[in-house]
């Protein structure tokens, strides 16, 4: 557990919790890139370059921007984005939403800590980082995962039309 | 504590986060990024065990975690043009006004 | 630029076509001899369409609007006039006396369109327009909704002397600000005194 | 070698290394307005600039559709990218028919961008 | 040996840097061995900049028959000094609707992004500060994150001209980042590698006299030419600087940016430049290596530097001579025109590779490029019906 | 620094500089002016950025569109009264230090047009105004003749001391109240803190 | 008509819009890099398409009509040059026009002549400045502005050393000129007139078949003869829209039907044609130079029984107009014998040429915006006077 | 053909850019504050008045008609006549102007003042570098600043001085013919 692990998480973590709490909602979204990139910097930090910096690529270069325009065209809905405590009902779905995020995390955390597999020393935990040259990527991608690649174009353009015929204005205006 | 614990551990803490913004923020974008923080807590986990798993060599975990990325970035596109489409009807993203707008 | 049809052609032209509108004709004794039809207010707009879309005159183009102000004047004449005078004898006589008599022309404002034809390339056929008087009933029918051209000129009619065009689509001030009060081209304008020193001399 | 060292820490040092190259200059700047030059905001200078009139309405209005949509083209092209990445460094070693499996691949996706353009996605409003 | 001296020219910084290394103690070396690197792109890059703008003008002003700025220092060169320190001591003026902390941050994020882009340059033979086995991923990851500042400038101003500059922006910076990722694609299928000194090593080689560039090939000058053209709607120079189209919007998303974070806009703007030229010089135009096999005797790092000059000149050209696109002409420019070329491009660079040597595969390539070219070329033009009118006179 | 000391050093290979001097170096020799053209003189600053005249020999083409980033205003024509708030907010826009030029007559005093009623007479009203170019329009040479007199006069201000120009006092103002439309002119019609006529003699 | 009916229509859109996203309001102008001048345009944006443009102007609004209606008939020539302040030339040439109209002055040939140079090179350095300028509101980082000002600074050293003045000639009296003008000055403007079809060339070289100019330019902004005609567009922007209506072959005032040259017109009335027809009517302005300095007489100036100072006119009015290089500029003057005009009106053709302003512009582009006010080619010295 | 056009703009900035380096043409800068160009004879920028001889006062050919202060359009001129009279350039006793101001900042150089001067005493002077920074003290022009003398017209106008100090002659010479008879007139009453 090096210092750069603690501080990347550390800045993940901030990153999510600000992105969660904030009351502008384009500073939310400035927080989840903030909260992305730490996590990205944790991908390089565990030696997965090409999953570290694709995570940059496709989070803060594209989904972070998608979200801001989504967000600038719904406008009236900055207001309403504020955590509204002084209604009663509000404030109670508030704390339910926190104690059960408590809950899993707690679960979770319990499960982490007393696993056994993963809390024996075990001799892989200990190993140098694996090699993940872009090369081998590029042949495992190609070989033994071209139908997930395949499906995955398939799901892409799907994906596209479906997203696109959503956004799309129903009447088409009078050009 | 082992790196694999530590990584698996700011792992569910990111995914509480999320699932507690998921639950308490009203804005449907903010929900959407809650999600999305969970997605990517579950990466994490993908790449940790990659990282310090048994088959390293095999890449399944990195492969995994970029198919993820990209369902996951595909599931934002989605997601928000959805929220968008219901804007147009609605005027909000306010997840409970849309709820009592319904129908 | 001569003109290929007299006022007269036009006036007559004009009050065949739109039946009850009166015009009259102004002559300009000057070299430039542009004279002028004084059309009424009732049949201005009919009168415009017409001159627009006659197949003879075709005046399609409005080239220039202008405001005139013309002011109240007092014409002061001398007039010889019978009268009965008492002389200091006490007889009444009646005898000629000259007499200053001052006759009030009431002001008014004036629209004045030149108008042209591109398609058969005549004009200057100049329209003119009064209004009632200057004070609040200066209003004059617009000619924008014939010709366009009118719409900024006529604007700027409103803006410094005051006319106000009914039937115009944007009536508003133009070239000076909204809120200004005044209508700085009419003759009688004063612009604000405002406490002006300048360095006229050392 | 000089490239031998560790990548990262250069990376994070350049990081760092242009984090202090633009805050310097400003804490520079900062310190000159303490010193000599001090700063007079006031209500028109530190008002909304247009044009030299008083700026009204907002200028956070919702905007166009068409940003959107241009924006899941983009991230659509953009995970296609990473896809691509892997493939194109792999590409000289590859078999015709790993290459034939990318080319059906792109070709879906050239699909829907071709039923984006035949939509009018890509026409600009 | 008579290579000897040349190798050491070739080699004097590295040299230099492992001489300086080596007075410190081994723990450190590492660290200070990254310092210098750092230390050496964080000078040598601003100090371009400050060059390349008095260049610029002077080079505008060649162009339209004036002088451009020469009075200051020798032939005008201290202009940049004056104007940083002028930007210096200007006040600085943030708007009071303003969003403080994000219009503070943008700046500084965009020249850092501008910076970290850097690393993986190769300025010379083993003259880059890092090699990343994905180098290229990593260039273009951090480009992304420019995108995002432009964002953060634009919108926290409250300013419309520049939110609708920021948005220009954003739209202008995704629709070429496709293009732009594509048209590099087809060097690393033929160079194998994402690593941009292994990219640069590759054309290195030389047949005869000509160098094994990547340019040299039909789809490597489509590719360059599609990858410059995207580089400059990156980058927003002319003729795509619609976001901070002056003529329209002001000054676009920096509108309300006085004082040296004006400065560092400008300077972000301009090392991002430098940078994106820098990777197409390595990508398609042989990186640090000479253009003819004779001249290897110059060091690697001049041809680099006079590569980059040579394409500084060419935006600077560029800037002097074209108007400006409209949005819509520019969208359409993109997913139209560029990625279409771009993609195939990429698909005739894997034709390229399966066919046998000779005249056959050039022609094939050729015309897999120019075809569509003219096709798409026409369409993005007569659609509108956009062309050479004549004209009728009345006598 | 002592001048003649100074002198010395330099024939000795030394050159001293000051932060005063570094500082009036660096203000005048990157002038950007607020692109702002009024009226005819505008046509002239044009000109004066032309290959003919070339302006940018001093540095000072890069001509800034958002008074953020100029340091100088050319008040290059008639100011109208219906014009002067904005050019009174444009100015109060621009950040310290700020410069301003009253190009040709209109500027100075409403010139020609002095009595139109919507004629301000004179920018001076309302903005201080560091270099006057009587003329209509000033020929592009006297133009940059201001611009020469305005470097001048930057570099003859001190950095400390009483003598400190304005924008370096923290107390002195650096807006000025922006006069509203009023029923029949401007009001306020005159801003005192700026302007001190003289007075007609025998008054 | 059809002119008002497209308004009504595209304000019912306007209405019916607002579906997506929310319309921008912003002025452009007064202060803006692109205006020409304090031009202002109230535009409201539908992401970058114009729902409504309504141009606010008078920030220049210098009271010309009013100094000029108290000042004597001579004293109102040197306010004419600030009218349009690229073109002192015609500007003069136009009140001298209408003041001989209403005070019947002759003019003699050789001043008339003069004029006819003047007023042509007049339209040459304004129409090459034109083009440069919409360049310039094009993006284009102001090389074709630099080179049109290498050739006008090039007339304007003419008029300087015929008149005194580069901008402000003050040069033409009623009944003639002021100054006679030298063989040296002809043989300069004879230079002149040889060397500029090569700068055309040039220019057209730089600019015409530029791919990004004509996407720019084609299809935007146009403008039918029918609405152009009743909206009272005049000067090039109605030749663009393909009306044959030229003052100089329609009144043929001066000696203009002594000259041979050609009208050109244009089809698609865009900004592309107001761009070319401004450059072909610059070559044709260069062949009216070249006959009209071949053809100079000697003679007298100006009308010696004129008087200058102290002119009263009889009582009566008159319009006068000439062919500017914007359009139409006429002067309308009503005299009541004083030696001062009692009416004095200017028919700016900038200022009317914008009427249609917004009907160019709606549906546009922002930028769209930005080059048609460019290709109207406003002064705003005229506009508002 | 997609890129013809731009390449031959490009063609052309290209030549613009070499032939800066060689060609006079491509290189229009004139450095002003050391090159100048040279102005033209006819250049005018303000007026001044013209003296002869070397007293200011006592050669200063105005005569305080005051013409010029009216016909000027700006009124800039302010004149105001002296009480006495003192003798003009062909010895008649004239007024001569106790105060000429000329306020430059209003000054619209129209030269009107010139062409309506009936005695050739108001010209326009070609001085243009004229920027102060003191609004009231350096723009408006006295009598001692506005007076200068016939030879400095000479050296900026030097063939429409000619042409003046021609008509002067011509009518010093009438008046001096007008002159003679009556003197001999006067001798031959004595």
């Amino acid at each position: 557990m090096s210092l750069s692990f603690l501080i990347l998480a550390l800045l993940t973590l901030g990153g999510a919790v600000a992105a969660m709490t904030l009351h502008r909602l384009v500073h939310c979204v400035l927080a989840l890139t903030v909260a992305l990139a730490g996590l990205a910097g944790l991908y390089l930090n565990l030696g997965a370059q090409f999953v570290g910096l694709a995570q940059i690529l496709v989070y803060v270069g594209a989904v972070a921007i998608l979200i801001v325009f989504a967000v600038l065209l719904t406008r009236g809905a900055e207001i309403a984005s504020q955590m509204d405590s002084s209604r009663q009902g509000r404030f109670s779905a508030l704390a339910g939403g926190v104690a059960t995020a408590a809950a899993v995390f707690a679960v979770l955390a319990w499960v982490v800590l007393h696993s056994p597999t993963l809390s024996a020393p075990a001799a892989t935990m200990t190993q140098v980082a694996p090699q993940a040259a872009m090369q081998q990527i590029g042949d495992a991608l190609m070989r033994r995962y071209v139908l997930p690649l395949e499906v995955m174009g398939l799901m892409l353009t799907a994906a596209l039309i479906g997203a696109v015929i959503l956004a799309l204005e129903e009447k088409p205006e009078a050009q | 504590m082992t790196p694999l614990t530590g990584c698996l551990l700011v792992s569910s803490l990111l995914f509480a986060i999320g699932l507690g913004g998921a639950l308490t923020r009203r804005s449907a974008i903010l929900v959407l990024i809650g999600i999305e923080l969970m997605l990517n807590a579950a990466n994490l986990n993908f790449i940790a065990f990659w990282r310090y798993g048994p088959h390293s060599e095999a890449l399944t975990g990195m492969l995994f975690v970029i198919f993820s990325i990209a369902v996951a970035a595909a599931e934002a596109a989605v997601g928000l043009a959805l929220i968008i489409a219901i804007y147009r009807h609605t005027k909000t993203t306010d997840v409970q006004e849309m709820d009592e707008l319904r129908g | 630029m001569t003109q290929a049809i007299s006022v007269e052609e036009i006036k007559a032209a004009m009050e065949a076509a739109v039946p009850g509108c009166r015009a009259e004709i102004l002559r300009n004794e000057s070299p430039s001899a542009q004279h002028s039809l004084l059309i009424d207010h009732e049949h201005a707009v009919n009168v415009a369409a017409f001159l627009r879309d006659d197949m003879a005159l075709r005046l399609d183009f409005c080239s220039c609007v202008s405001g005139v102000d013309w002011p109240d004047r007092e014409i002061t004449e001398k007039v010889k006039v019978k009268k009965t005078v008492t002389t200091p004898e006490g007889e009444a006589q009646e005898q000629d006396v000259e007499e200053t008599r001052k006759t009030m022309i009431p002001g008014f404002l004036e629209a004045v369109y030149h108008l042209f034809s591109i398609e058969k390339k005549h004009g200057p056929v100049v329209l003119r327009m009064r209004t009632v008087n200057r004070g609040g009933d200066a209003r004059l029918p617009s000619l924008t909704p014939v010709w366009r051209s009118a719409e900024f000129q006529e604007r700027e009619a409103f803006d410094l002397y005051g006319i106000v065009f009914e039937g115009h689509p944007d009536l508003r001030r133009i070239l000076m600000w909204e809120g200004f009060a005044d209508y700085p081209m009419r003759k009688d304008y004063v612009p604000p005194a405002e406490d002006d020193v300048e360095a006229v001399a050392k | 070698m000089v490239v031998a060292d560790n990548p990262w820490m250069t990376i994070v040092l350049l990081l760092f290394g242009a984090l202090a190259f633009g805050t310097a200059p400003l804490a520079l700047a900062w310190l000159w307005s303490k010193k000599f030059s001090p700063r007079k905001p006031g209500p028109d200078k530190n008002s909304i600039y247009e044009c030299g009139l008083e700026s009204e309405g907002d200028a956070w209005v919702r905007f166009h559709a068409s940003y959107y949509l241009y924006a899941i083209v983009f991230l659509i092209f953009d995970v296609e990218a990473v896809f691509l990445l892997p493939f194109a460094v792999s590409f000289t070693r590859l078999s015709a028919g790993a290459c034939i499996a990318m080319l059906v691949f792109l070709l879906l996706l050239v699909e829907g961008l071709i039923w984006a353009w035949q939509k009018g996605v890509l026409t600009w409003a | 040996m008579t290579q000897a001296p040349v190798q050491q020219l070739d080699q004097i910084f590295v040299m230099l840097k492992h001489w300086l290394v080596g007075y410190v103690p081994a723990a450190a070396q590492p660290v200070v061995s990254s310092l210098l690197s750092v230390v050496a792109i964080l000078a040598l890059f601003p100090a371009l900049f400050a060059f390349t703008t008095v260049l610029e003008r002077k080079g505008l002003g060649r162009m339209q028959n004036r002088y451009g700025p020469n009075r200051v220092g020798p032939f005008g060169l201290l202009q940049p000094l004056a104007d940083g320190i002028k930007s210096l001591t200007k006040e600085d003026v943030v708007p009071r609707t303003a969003d403080k902390a994000v219009h503070f941050m943008a700046p500084l994020l965009l020249v850092a992004a501008s910076f970290l882009a850097y690393a993986v340059l190769p300025v010379g033979r083993n003259m880059a500060a890092v090699n990343l086995d994905a180098g290229v991923l990593y260039f273009f990851a951090v480009g992304a994150v420019a995108e995002l500042a432009v964002f953060m400038a634009g919108w926290s101003s409250h300013n419309k001209y520049s939110l609708l500059g920021a948005m220009r922006a954003i739209a202008q910076m995704i629709s070429y980042e496709v293009p732009l990722i594509l048209s590099s694609l087809a060097v690393i299928m033929a160079a194998g590698s994402l690593s941009t000194v292994e990219i640069a090593g590759r054309q290195a080689g030389y047949s005869g006299i000509w160098p094994h560039w990547y340019v040299l090939t039909p789809w490597g000058l489509a590719g360059f030419l599609l990858f410059m053209i995207a580089a400059t709607a990156e980058t927003n120079r002319s003729p795509f600087d619609l976001p901070e189209g002056e003529s329209e919007i002001i000054a676009g998303y920096y509108t309300e940016y006085s004082g040296f974070k004006f400065a560092l806009f400008f300077l972000g703007e301009y090392l991002g430049m430098f940078a994106i030229s820098g990777l197409g010089i390595t990508l398609f135009l042989g990186g640090w290596s000479a253009p003819f096999s004779f001249l290897t005797w110059i060091p690697s790092w001049i041809w680099f530097f006079a590569k980059l000059l040579a394409l500084i000149a060419v935006f600077i050209w560029m800037r002097g001579t074209l108007p400006r696109l409209r949005m819509d002409q520019l969208m359409n420019f993109a997913w139209k025109f560029m990625l279409p070329m771009a993609l195939l491009v990429m698909v005739s660079a894997g034709v390229w590779r399966f066919l046998p040597h000779g005249v056959l595969r050039w022609i094939v390539c050729f015309v897999m490029i120019a075809v569509p070219y003219v096709l798409l070329g026409r369409g993005l033009l007569q659609g509108k019906k956009i062309g050479k009118r004549t004209y009728r006179f009345a006598e | 620094m002592d001048q003649e000391l100074k002198i010395e050093l330099s024939k000795h290979g030394i050159f001293t500089t000051t932060f005063e001097e570094l500082y009036n170096w660096g203000r005048k020799n990157s002038v950007w002016p607020l692109t702002f053209g009024l009226a005819c003189c505008a046509i002239e600053m044009i000109a004066t950025t032309m290959a003919r005249y070339d302006l940018a020999r001093f540095g000072a083409e890069v001509f800034r569109a958002s008074p953020r980033q100029a340091d100088l205003m050319i008040v290059s024509g008639t100011v109208t009264k219906k014009m002067a708030p904005q050019v009174v907010r444009l100015y109060n826009q621009m950040p310290e230090p700020k410069y301003v030029i009253a190009m040709g007559a209109c500027a100075i005093s409403g010139g020609p047009f002095r009595d139109g009623y919507n004629v301000l007479k004179g920018i001076d009203r309302y903005i201080p105004v560091d270099v006057h170019i009587p003329g209509c329009p000033p020929r592009p040479e006297a133009l940059m003749h201001a611009f020469i007199t305005l470097q001048k006069k930057i570099d003859a201000q001190q950095l400390t001391g009483e003598e400190r120009p304005r924008h370096l006092k923290a107390n002195e103002p650096s807006e000025f109240p922006v006069p509203e439309f009023g029923e029949h002119g401007l009001e306020p019609a005159q801003n005192p803190d700026v302007f001190h006529p003289l007075r007609i003699l025998g008054q | 008509m059809s002119a008002m009916v497209t308004r009504v229509v595209l304000e019912e859109e306007e209405s019916a819009r607002g579906v997506e996203g929310e319309l921008l309001e912003i002025s452009m102008g007064p202060h803006h890099p692109s205006t020409h001048g304090v031009f202002r345009m109230d535009v409201r944006l539908d992401g970058e398409r114009v729902t409504r443009l309504k141009p606010v102007f008078g920030y220049l609004h210098r009271n010309h009509e009013k100094i000029a209606e108290k000042a004597s008939y001579l004293a109102a020539i040197p306010y004419t040059d600030r009218l349009d302040y690229l073109c002192s030339m015609t500007n003069n040439w136009g009140y001298a026009l209408a003041v001989e109209k209403l005070a019947g002055i002759p003019v003699p040939e050789r001043a008339e002549y003069i004029r006819v140079i003047t007023a042509e090179l007049t339209r040459l350095q304004n129409h090459a400045s034109l083009i440069g300028f919409l360049l310039q509101d094009m993006g284009a980082s102001g090389t074709p502005l630099m080179y049109a000002f290498r050739e006008r600074e090039k007339i304007l050293d003419l008029f300087e050393s015929l008149t005194g003045a580069r901008m402000m000639c003050n040069y033409m009296r009623f009944g003639g000129v002021r100054v006679d003008c030298s063989s040296e000055w002809l043989e300069a403007a004879q230079n002149i007139a040889s060397s500029f079809p090569q700068f055309l060339d040039e220019y057209e070289q730089l600019l015409t078949g530029n791919e990004i100019l004509m996407a720019r330019t084609q299809g935007v902004g146009a403008l039918s003869a029918e609405l152009a005609v009743n909206a009272g567009i005049t000067g090039p922007m109605l030749r663009a829209s393909g009306v044959n209506y030229d003052l100089r072959k329609v009144d043929r005032y001066g000696i203009y039907d002594r000259f041979t040259f050609r009208v050109p017109l244009g089809d698609h009335g865009d900004v592309y044609d107001r761009y070319m027809i401004r450059l072909l009517e610059m070559r044709e302005s260069v062949k009216i130079l070249e006959q009209a300095l071949a053809a100079i007489p000697e003679g007298p100036i100006i009308d010696p029984k004129t008087r200058l100072r102290g002119l009263r006119p009889k009582a009566g009015e008159a319009y006068g107009r000439i062919e500017g290089p914007k359009g139409e500029l006429g002067f309308f003057l009503i005299s009541d014998g004083s030696t001062n005009p009692y009416r004095y009106k200017v028919r700016p053709p900038s200022m009317i040429n914008l009427t249609v302003l917004e009907d160019m512009c709606l549906g546009r582009n922002v930028a769209d915006v930005v080059v048609i006010l460019g290709s109207v080619d406003i002064v705003m010295g005229e506009v508002d006077r | 053909m997609l890129g013809e056009g731009i390449v031959k703009g490009l063609a052309e900035t290209a030549r613009n850019f070499l032939g800066s380096f060689v060609d006079e043409e491509r290189l229009t800068t004139v450095e002003y504050p050391e090159e100048r160009l040279p102005q033209a004879e006819a250049a005018r920028n303000f007026p001044f008045l013209i003296y002869d001889g070397d007293d200011a006062e006592k050669g200063l050919r105005c005569v305080a008609c005051q013409i010029c202060e009216k016909e000027c359009p700006p009124r800039c001129i302010h004149i105001e006549k002296s009480k006495d009279k003192k003798p003009d350039y062909v010895g008649k006793q004239q007024f001569y102007p106790a105060v000429f101001d000329i306020d430059v900042s209003v000054c619209m150089s129209c030269q009107i003042c010139v062409e309506v001067c009936p005695f050739e005493a108001i010209r326009m002077d070609t001085q243009f570098e004229l920027s102060t920074d003191d609004r009231f003290g350096g723009l408006l022009w006295t009598k001692a600043e506005l007076a200068k003398t016939n030879e400095y017209y000479h050296s900026i106008h030097p063939t429409e001085a000619g042409e003046t100090d021609a008509r002067l002659d011509e009518e010093k010479a009438k008046v001096a013919a007008k002159a003679k008879p009556a003197e001999a007139e006067m001798q031959a009453k004595a």
